[in-house]
């Protein structure tokens, strides 16, 4: 029963910080802050979704194929952000800012 | 529960597919792909269990692997193109302002 | 609910219209074989649609369930996508092929350089 | 209305608009990657219509190789297209006028979800009931695509290795000639992440088609989703270090060989089973009990479209892979 309440939580937190990681991605005004929206919210997100349906699992097998996964979402997450970070600006494009904060271009 | 956990991946999908219909650059689209394949790998594991048979979670280790190489596909074929054709860059950056 | 119930086809119909569409009315040739796996999509939809029974589970079969879809559709489709992304791939060689004999692949660019060399 | 029918209004329902999107987008690259979106929701599809093998398979084509090839061909083509040359009203009435006659035609179908329709009354009651006494597998869809129906997915097997035949007659004829351009900086040498993380991901992928490819007969998967999984593995890894790199470890001869080799032991089994007096594909005769004849046939067929299918996918993107090195020297 306790545990049933974790998990419900789990999940519904997770799906509200997956809302807000999206409603970020949708809203936020250029590509670095939209892509700091997305890859903070997905990373606490997916990870406390399955978290959630870890805790509903009973067999070891689905257990250890949710934490297989979580393991390739946390590795590949922020990895390819991380890249794609990395190949915006490289390929010119600057992050937005304040227009009368003038210099911080980094 | 699992219905309002899939609830939530579809209108956050739903927000992402938005972003790449609008996203003035093409990084925008690569990144709303690269959240719109977590949030399927998640929704496809929460469906598992909404549908009572969790063992099926190796679809979602599938894609959990295959999102990336995808991604790193987009990135290698993208800068082919962008060094040679600095001005389609301009372009892109110029409908973005 | 019965309203609803031919809903899967309609959006097969959509989706089919929509791949034809982009196949015939655009020029570029990538663009065609985009849509054409578009038009691919609708049909495999189409089958795994028919195969669904209410109530039923995937076909993989378990003491705890009795009812199942259909595999028949399941086995058709799983070839059918794998069959299909390799004709695509002939087809992108193609494109590649005639990019590099007319230096277009504009359908109307080609037939003009076709044209021009009668 | 059950849940899963909501989630399958609302799946259908990103399908089309994904698809709208890709007709009116004018930039190429945007359309591929809207296509990789709608791979994904299609993949969701199937896993809500049951069809978890199906959801497998699309998983790994859609997503992966089948971006990766459209992508290598727009580095090679362009990345635009020109909009001024379509015909758009014509286009328009013809899908109407075709599109109002097939939605006329959907009041003759059948319920979605009838338990009862045309399709389901025959062969499939068949396969369900008996699929487990004959041919000793839970996973009812293998054991349909590699024993039942093991003739037509030869014919799978066959056009697939053609495939790669005509991709490589189409593209690869001139690698032999001239000595390829040698990429002295590999590719992807700033993103040293990256490579940290693939060279750390790659072994795990390699291990999971494996799983993929011999757990095909107790759940999702088989000798196609195991071969593009494989498949896909080597490409990443030819994607971040370098083609040359990849073709130091996996020879294009090689490839060749091994992509022929998985038909020939297709046939081969058949053609054992066929000189032991059964029919071609039967694999009853295999072993002394057909079930464990049955294990075994099904097993070396699942084998022979696994090689085919990563070999030929490892030569398509090869071929597609060196035209793009060629064209862009080799150094991106």
């Amino acid at each position: 029963m306790i545990i049933d309440i974790i998990s419900w939580f789990c999940l519904l937190v997770g799906g509200f910080l997956c809302i807000s990681g999206a409603v970020g991605i949708f809203r936020f005004p250029d590509f670095f802050s939209r892509m700091h929206a997305a890859s903070v919210t997905d990373s606490l997100g997916s990870g406390l979704i399955i978290l959630g349906l870890v805790l509903q699992s009973s067999e070891w097998l689905v257990i250890s194929k949710l934490v297989f996964i979580q393991i390739f979402i946390f590795l590949t997450s922020p990895t390819s952000s991380h890249a794609l970070a990395k190949a915006a600006l490289h390929s010119g494009l600057r992050p937005w800012t304040k227009p009368v904060a003038g210099r911080d271009d980094r | 529960m699992f219905t309002a956990a899939s609830a939530a991946i579809l209108i956050s999908m739903l927000l992402a597919l938005g972003r790449a219909f609008i996203g003035p650059t093409l990084y925008d689209r690569i990144l709303s792909v690269n959240m719109f394949g977590t949030k399927t790998v998640l929704l496809i594991a929460v469906l598992g269990f909404l549908m009572g048979r969790p063992d099926f979670l190796d679809i979602a280790i599938v894609y959990s692997l295959i999102n990336f190489i995808g991604i790193v596909a987009i990135l290698r074929f993208f800068e082919y193109t962008q060094p040679s054709k600095d001005n389609v860059t301009r372009a892109d950056e110029g409908e973005h302002e | 609910m019965t309203f609803m119930s031919q809903y899967n086809y309609w959006v097969v119909i959509i989706l089919m219209m929509l791949g034809f569409y982009i196949v015939i009315s655009h020029g570029n040739l990538v663009k065609k074989l985009i849509g054409l796996s578009i038009f691919q999509t609708s049909v495999f939809i189409l089958y795994i649609s028919m195969g669904k029974v209410t109530g039923g589970t995937a076909p993989i079969l378990d003491s705890d369930y009795t009812v199942y879809s259909n595999p028949l559709p399941h086995v058709l489709i799983l070839t059918a996508i794998v069959v299909g992304i390799a004709t695509t791939a002939v087809g992108l060689a193609l494109v590649v092929r005639i990019k590099e004999a007319y230096g277009t692949i504009e359908e109307s660019e080609i037939q003009q350089k076709d044209d021009e060399e009668c | 209305m059950t849940i899963e029918f909501l989630i399958d209004i609302i799946i259908l329902g990103f399908l089309v608009i994904t698809a709208v999107g890709i007709a009116v987008s004018k930039d190429l690259f945007a359309s591929v990657m809207l296509a990789g979106i709608y791979s994904l929701l299609s993949a969701v599809f199937f896993v809500v219509m049951d069809a978890v093998d199906v959801a497998f398979t699309e998983a790994s084509v859609g997503a992966g190789i089948s971006t990766i090839l459209m992508l290598s061909t727009l580095t090679l083509t362009g990345q635009f297209e020109d909009p001024s040359r379509h015909n758009k009203t014509l286009g328009f009435v013809v899908v109407f006028i075709t599109g109002s006659l097939l939605i006329f035609g959907t009041t003759d179908m059948p319920i979605f979800g009838d338990a009862l329709a045309p399709v389901q009354l025959h062969l499939a009651p068949h396969f369900i009931e008996n699929s487990y006494a004959e041919v000793g597998m839970p996973n009812i869809v293998t054991s349909v695509l590699a024993s039942y129906r093991g003739y037509d997915t030869f014919g799978e097997t066959v056009v697939i290795f053609t495939a790669g035949i005509g991709v490589l007659t189409l593209l690869g004829f001139s690698s032999g000639g001239s000595t390829p351009l040698v990429s002295v900086v590999a590719p992807m040498h700033q993103h040293k992440i990256l490579r940290v993380v693939s060279k750390m991901l790659i072994p795990p992928i390699l291990i999971f088609a494996l799983y993929v490819q011999f757990h095909g007969d107790y759940g999702p998967g088989g000798g196609f989703q195991a071969g593009v999984i494989f498949a896909a593995a080597i490409i990443l890894y030819a994607m971040v270090f370098g083609l040359d790199t990849a073709r130091k470890v996996i020879n294009q001869s090689v490839i060749q060989i091994l992509s022929a080799l998985g038909v020939l032991l297709y046939g081969s089994v058949g053609l054992v089973s066929f000189l032991n007096g059964k029919n071609f594909l039967d694999y009853s005769v295999l072993a002394h009990d057909p079930l464990h004849g049955q294990h075994y046939g099904i097993l070396l067929v699942e084998l022979g479209v696994g090689i085919t299918v990563t070999a030929v996918m490892v030569s398509i993107f090869f071929t597609f892979a060196s035209r793009v090195d060629k064209e862009h020297g080799g150094n991106a």
